[in-house]
């Protein structure tokens, strides 16, 4: 289904999804970073600036309850979370590289054991995105086979018109669903022009020939170099779509406290760390190795995709400068080179 | 008013570096030098270990040459192998970590050959790495820099830096925060700090979150929250500036690290401030046995005790 | 008899961290010589002030306390020789992170009570009981503690109800 | 699972009357981990204490807590009976209901509530607590004293005869300190020498001690019962095994004319020299500074006329070892010496005086010397300019001491009743001579001391001045004293032949460095620091270090004497077993955590944090880590609380037990 909204109208579908008593999260400025997050009316939407995190918490929260425990006397109550009473959500705004994420995130989650808290929230949430106009040298989306207008993941899909509306297209019954129900606020597509979408720089490299190379290269010195100023933070993993890495941890005193569970990155020297204080990944390098080989070896091998989006946010925000897309296409070179 | 910041002597500079890192690692007088080099992004720098007096060539100083390298001599940082004697690129800010790193017996003074840069400023951590310094892109800690040039270092690049006086962002952030009543800062840490992800990156890159094990990482018994829940990340930012009261220099390495834009130096400047109003304590190019909070004198302040 | 107390609203809770050798002892002469204070004190003993940590302070605040007292030896009084100089110098750094972070200091004392100022500790605890009582609860961090992160937070009205249910 | 058991008791009425007992002890009877709980009327009696017994054993209780009073009452005495019962001491503990609660609220609710409240945090925390076994340390009983004055004359002489050995230090060629210098002593003019001599050879003959005179210490390792102390034996240039203390060597000595420090300077000595005639031991020494054979290489006349052959240019400083289980300090006291700022000290120098400028300003331990019998003069008072009697002498004291604007606050004690004692020995030995003193309080408290003290005016006709001398200057063979008589207000001029200083006590010099070596602490003026100031006035804060005399603070010779009588009889108490018991509340390392910042080294008072090497099985270092010595921990907790990853922990006040605690409220 194509439609077109006109930017008024867009703002009045937010503010009416808000009224309804749905959770509307979009791209919002908090604090001086923008960020995904509840909106309490449509005027707090941004559009010109990628979101530091990507849209994946709205079901594979920062954090959540999974569990509580209250002892009383020699008594132990414990409490489940319901996921049927999750909130329904519309995640608007999303980049075409966070929106492709998702289905990543999905085939994770419902693979073996089938994830209820993630899947109930998931099933509960509605993804509206929105073509990129904007890109840095950071951004290589293109590089692995995604495109500032890629809809892959989208129930609903915005293409940004000159005139400031949207032209719409629907990828999935939820995405009719949300035309249907608010109809009135959708004309016809009109064949209003669209904005030029963005451009990202970054030469396009050959992930079979990576995968190529990783599939023999457990072990390589190409590791320590790229890795070794690795400081051993997450923040790659945690603003990265399609990390989905969760610890599950108790919270609280005797009395009572709470199950949670957390984001979790294989940055971290506790990841690995066993409690007999042996750890099989013991230093910077071998962690890192383990970032690049499950994005683009060890997922692939089970799901037959990458876990990697190209958002450039890992690129962008690493403390000291660590590439993914730089090493991608050394790898790439390293395989021709092999070739030639 | 944007003005330019004159960066000219920044490819002097890296001239000179590449001389005296060739130099030592030729002569053999270090195993590896930790330095900047460039990266693939237009105009970024990376950090980098160098070991042949060839790599030298690969050295730079640029205004994206943000990272305090101090953190890789650290012992957190077990990666690098620190056999033998160690030449390391530093800033005035950076050399004032080390400075602390040998007053807290982390390093020693002749295990180490200091190659000292004049540095005019740095980029923020906002801006791309390919930006124009100017009194809008330059680091925060930068206005109120009071060591371009460091000192007792084995080797100083020979350039002077030109460095106008800048308006102290932290010093009129902090001000105003002070102006504020406590629900009015308490709303605003709180806003801040709800865009917390424990990520830990301002520790990682903390030349003195050196901890084997950091106090927050123990559960017996949990001290902090490690959930990034309000509760905890209040907790952990708390936690994380005692800690550093009276040892941090200032490098603001938290601060740039944050991917969330926290202004984490705000915190740590806010106590290195106060130490100096108690104490006439100052983080410097001087090794101090022992820090403000280490030690005491009978006559300390002691006016908010009943 | 008595006459009968006066009857509040709101009760705060008053955490006490005390030294063992002198406002614990302090404290113990406050109840041989029968003096009379409120009951909302909790008293938590250490060898030395020297031995209390920052965070036990944000520990308490977090668990519920609305005020907060920390109390040792005089100066040159330390049963430890310096253990209070050291005390002194990391709460006069603590209270002002805190302050900075917008936690109201009159909810946090500080006191020197020494063994033979039973009459001091009264008067400090009633001091502070009656401070506390004036200002309210404590709410921002029992408010942190309650909250979530928005997308771990269920936020409907419905389901804020069944979350408060647990 | 812990298996608590939890006994409230009433006290007599004490607690049940405004606790209700029955009510804490059910509730508290539902807290996880609680076993059993009861109350009981006096826990602390038999029957309490053996109910507690009984109930731990039928009961298999793990741990225990007792609601009672205050845990400084009565802490002692469960954990006695826990242990009894076969428990570790340690996982008893008490919560106070009575002098927290019972006693200081009124209300039965409130105070029920928070009865129960506190018993619930003992009980949290006492399941975090471990089992501590009582600390041992193994104890060489030898010890050392520092120091051979009267202090450590006596200190050495004590311990000796209980039958232990000592080994005592003296930094110069004699013991006998200050006190063999002195004339008379106060208050009852006895002659110094004649008391002093007599114990300065029985150290000589005491089989128990072992004299390294002209010795310093060089460097002190170890902790309370394992000290080992590195002692340097400066090179006399004579044998003490071969001499004989013959003296021929002092007579024929061609240099004549150094002075003689033991006299103040007064007289002269040869290069190669004792002390004094009396000096222990009896072996000359040889000034190398003021030796013709060590100046130039001629000479060497000593060494011809020595017939066994002691005389040996060659000898060179030795280092001795020696393992020692207590040590006692006992390093006296110097003058304050005016125009001279010794570096690092706060005092400022009291230039007023002409001391030093002009010859017969002098201070007190220079008039000793010109009374002394055996002293330059024969015991005559005579000016140093020109050997004439001096009619017209004026004492001024307080020279240094309580002068705060020169840097010297305090009282320097003896010089009030040693000034009474010089007006009388003048008075003794110049008849027709007149004494006056200028004095700010005359401070006599001591047995038979202000009647000594007023003796010296009402029957030795000093005239005592209240006030202090504004300026003083040479006129002519005089010296001009001008002063201020505050008692009665007027301006007093007196024309003296003599004028005496009583100059403020100090340390001696390098009592910081030796400090340093020790490891004990020290005031701003460098003496050194008891670890209380009314309770443990002996001790140092470091244990195993014990303090006499005058390095402590200016005293008298009986206070010197009973304190090193009672340093002597603390290292005794600390010898009378083999083995060292010590309450296992002290601090730990964990070592795999530490990352060797020595935070807790840079806080600890006691000296307690050593450094420790960590090696791999081939030897190499993998790193330096914190060592806490469970023999020299206090367990104040300092370092835990300054250590920022808490590798540090003090056993019995662990952060599990804390938190538990805080999170039960």
């Amino acid at each position: 289904m194509q439609k077109y909204i006109s930017r008024q109208n867009f703002n009045a579908l937010l503010d009416t999804l808000i009224a309804e008593g749905k959770r509307v999260v979009a791209p919002r400025m908090n604090a001086g970073t923008p960020l995904y997050e509840p909106l309490t009316s449509a005027d707090e939407m941004i559009t010109d600036q990628l979101p530091k995190r990507s849209g994946k918490e709205a079901f594979f929260p920062l954090c959540e309850d999974i569990m509580s425990y209250e002892k009383e006397g020699q008594n132990v109550t414990l409490k489940d979370i319901d996921p049927a009473r999750f909130p329904e959500t519309i995640l608007v705004g999303v980049r075409p590289c966070d929106a492709a994420a998702i289905p990543v995130l999905d085939a994770v989650f419902s693979w073996d054991y089938r994830d209820e808290f993630y899947l109930s929230r998931r099933k509960k949430t509605t993804i509206i995105g929105l073509a990129c106009t904007q890109a840095d040298d950071a951004c290589f989306c293109t590089a692995v086979g995604l495109s500032p207008d890629a809809t892959r993941g989208s129930d609903l899909f915005l293409t940004p018109a000159e005139d400031g509306g949207y032209a719409c297209e629907t990828h999935s019954e939820k995405g009719e669903q949300l035309i249907n129900h608010h109809l009135a606020l959708f004309a016809e597509p009109n064949g209003s022009k669209t904005v030029p979408l963005a451009e990202p720089h970054t030469e396009k490299f050959d992930l079979q020939k990576v995968k190529t190379w990783l599939d023999e290269h457990f072990e390589d010195p190409a590791w320590d170099t790229v890795a070794t100023r690795c400081v051993g933070c997450g923040a790659c993993a945690f603003v990265c779509p399609a990390c989905h890495c969760f610890d599950i941890v108790d919270e609280g005193t005797e009395k009572s406290g709470k199950r949670r569970k957390n984001w979790d990155a294989c940055g971290f020297w506790k990841f690995t760390h066993h409690a007999s204080g042996h750890n099989p990944r013991d230093g910077q390098p071998k962690r890192y190795r383990n970032r690049i080989m499950h994005k683009f070896k060890y997922y692939d091998d089970k799901f037959g995709q990458t876990l990697c989006t190209g958002c450039g946010r890992c690129i962008r925000l690493c403390p000291v400068g660590i590439d993914i897309a730089g090493i991608l296409q050394e790898i790439e070179k390293q395989v021709e080179v092999k070739v030639e | 008013m944007t003005q330019p910041i004159d960066t000219t002597i920044y490819s002097a500079v890296t001239e000179a570096i590449q001389d005296e890192a060739r130099r030592i690692l030729s002569a053999g007088e270090v195993s590896a030098v930790v330095g900047y080099t460039a990266a693939r992004r237009k105009g970024s720098a990376q950090p980098v270990v160098i070991s042949s007096a060839d790599e030298a060539a690969q050295l730079i100083f640029t205004p994206a040459c943000v990272n305090n390298l101090a953190v890789y001599l650290t012992k957190a940082k077990k990666e690098i192998p620190k056999k033998g004697k160690i030449g390391i690129v530093v800033k005035g800010c950076d050399l004032k970590a080390l400075v602390g790193l040998m007053g807290e017996s982390q390093l020693k003074r002749e295990e180490l050959y200091l190659i000292g840069v004049p540095c005019a400023g740095i980029l923020a951590s906002t801006v791309q790495p390919a930006t124009e310094l100017t009194t809008d892109t330059i680091a925060p800690k930068c206005t109120e820099c009071n060591a371009h040039l460091p000192l007792g270092c084995d080797f100083v690049a020979p350039q002077t830096p030109v460095t106008p006086e800048l308006e102290k962002k932290y010093s009129a952030e902090i001000a105003r925060l002070e102006a504020m009543t406590p629900g009015e800062r308490w709303a605003y840490w709180k806003e801040q700090f709800s865009k917390c992800i424990k990520c830990y990156a301002c520790r990682q890159v903390c030349p003195f979150c050196f901890c084997e094990q950091c106090l927050c990482d123990r559960n017996k018994p949990q001290m902090v929250d490690t959930t990034p829940r309000p509760a905890g990340n209040f907790a952990w930012h708390v936690v994380r500036a005692m800690h550093l009261s009276g040892r941090c220099a200032g490098c603001a390495e938290c601060e740039r690290s944050c991917p969330m834009d926290i202004p984490l130096n705000l915190l740590n400047r806010k106590m290195a401030k106060e130490l100096k109003e108690l104490y006439d304590y100052e983080a410097g190019f001087e090794i101090n046995e022992k820090g403000p909070l280490a030690s005491y004198t009978e006559k300390d302040d002691q006016s908010f005790i009943k | 008899m008595h006459p009968d107390k006066p009857t509040h609203d709101f009760e705060p809770k008053i955490i006490a961290f005390v030294c063992t050798w002198c406002t614990y002892a302090g404290a113990d002469l406050a109840g041989t010589s029968r003096m009379q204070y409120p009951s909302n004190v909790r008293v938590l003993k250490f060898p030395c002030t020297g031995r209390i940590d920052p965070v036990f302070i944000l520990k308490a605040f977090q668990q519920g306390a609305d005020g907060v007292l920390i109390s040792g030896c005089h100066p040159g009084d330390c049963h430890y020789i310096a253990g209070n100089f050291h005390a002194r110098r990391r709460f006069a750094a603590f209270r002002k992170l805190l302050e900075f972070v917008g936690v109201d200091l009159n909810r946090l004392q500080f006191s020197w009570v020494s063994a033979a100022e039973g009459g001091k500790w009264v008067e400090v605890i009633t001091d502070l009981t009656e401070k506390v009582r004036s200002m309210g609860p404590m709410t921002e961090f029992k408010e942190l503690a309650m909250q979530e992160q928005w997308s771990g937070a269920i936020n409907t009205p419905e389901l804020k109800e069944a979350y408060n249910a647990i | 699972m812990s298996r608590i058991g939890v006994f409230i008791c009433h006290c007599g009425e004490n607690i049940s009357r405004t606790v209700d007992v029955d009510r804490v002890a059910s509730q508290v009877g539902q807290l996880p981990g609680v076993a059993f709980s009861t109350d009981y009327k006096y826990m602390c009696s038999d029957p309490g204490q053996n109910l507690l017994k009984n109930t731990i054993r039928e009961q298999k209780l793990s741990h225990v807590v007792v609601a009672a009073c205050s845990p400084r009452m009565h802490e002692r005495t469960f954990r006695k009976a826990v242990e009894a019962a076969g428990l570790n001491p340690f996982l008893c503990e008490m919560a106070n209901i009575r002098e927290h609660c019972s006693w200081v609220h009124e209300n039965k609710e409130e105070a029920t509530v928070k009865a129960i409240e506190i018993v619930g945090m003992m009980v949290e925390r006492v399941k975090k607590n471990r089992v501590l076994p009582t600390i041992t340390v193994p104890v060489t009983k030898r010890s050392l004293v520092i120091g051979g004055g009267i202090a450590g004359i006596q200190a050495a002489l004590d311990i000796a005869d209980a039958g232990h050995e000592v080994i005592l230090v003296e930094r110069e060629p004699s013991i006998g300190g200050h006190m063999a210098q002195l004339s008379e002593t106060f208050p009852t003019l006895d002659c110094s020498q004649c008391i002093m001599t007599p114990k300065m050879v029985d150290v000589a003959n005491h089989p128990k001690i072992k004299l390294y005179s002209y010795s310093e210490i060089e460097q002190v390792e170890g902790y309370i019962g394992n000290f080992q102390v590195t002692i340097r034996r400066k090179a006399r240039s004579v044998d003490e095994a071969k001499c004989t203390g013959c003296g021929v060597c002092i007579t024929k000595c061609p240099v004549k004319k150094i002075p003689n420090t033991f006299d103040c300077n007064l007289g002269m000595r040869p290069a190669i020299y004792v002390p004094f005639p009396q000096a222990v031991p009896n072996t000359p020494v040889i000034d190398r500074e003021n030796c013709t054979r060590f100046k130039t290489g001629k000479c060497g006349l000593c060494q011809k006329v020595c017939g066994p052959g002691a005389v040996d240019y060659e000898q060179q400083d030795t280092l001795i070892v020696e393992p020692v289980g207590a040590i006692v300090v006992a390093t006296g006291f110097d003058l304050y010496t005016i125009n001279e700022k010794p570096k690092g000290s706060p005092i400022k120098g009291y230039g007023e005086f002409g001391h030093g400028k002009i010859p017969d300003v002098i201070d007190g331990m220079t008039f000793e010397r010109l009374a002394s019998a055996s002293g330059p003069t024969g015991g005559k008072i005579q000016r140093p300019s020109d050997g004439r009697e001096p009619k017209q002498i004026v004492f001024i004291q307080c020279i240094g001491s309580r002068a705060r604007e020169k840097g010297i606050s305090y009282c320097s004690k003896v010089c009030c009743m040693y000034t009474a004692k010089h007006t009388m020995l003048y008075h003794h030995k110049v008849h027709d001579g007149q004494a006056y003193v200028f004095f700010m309080d005359a401070r006599t408290p001591g047995k038979s001391y202000d009647e000594f003290w007023r003796r010296s005016i009402e029957e030795e006709e000093a005239v005592y001045i209240r006030g202090m001398v504004s300026r003083l200057y040479q006129k002519g063979d005089k010296i001009v004293v001008m002063g201020s008589d505050i008692a009665v207000g007027v301006q007093v001029e007196i024309e003296a032949d003599m004028v005496v200083l009583a100059t403020a006590i100090q340390p001696q010099k390098g009592a910081d460095t030796l400090a340093q070596k020790l490891g004990i602490s020290y005031d701003n003026y460098h003496f050194y620091s008891e670890a209380h100031a009314k309770l443990r006035p002996v001790e140092c804060a470091t244990a195993g270090i014990f303090l006499a005399g005058a390095c402590q603070g200016p005293k008298d010779i009986p206070d010197t004497v009973s304190q090193a009588s009672a340093a002597a009889a603390k290292v005794m108490t600390l010898f009378s077993k083999d083995k060292l018991e010590r309450e296992p509340i002290v601090a730990r390392v964990k070592e795999s955590a530490c990352v060797g910042c020595f935070a807790c080294k840079k806080v600890c008072a006691y000296g307690a944090i050593e450094e420790k090497e960590i090696r791999d099985r081939q030897g190499n270092l993998i790193k330096v880590v914190a060592y806490v010595n469970p023999g020299v921990c206090a367990g104040c907790g300092t370092c835990q609380a300054t250590c920022p990853s808490k590798c540090v922990e003090l056993d019995g006040y662990t952060d599990e037990q804390i938190v538990a605690m805080i999170e039960a409220l």
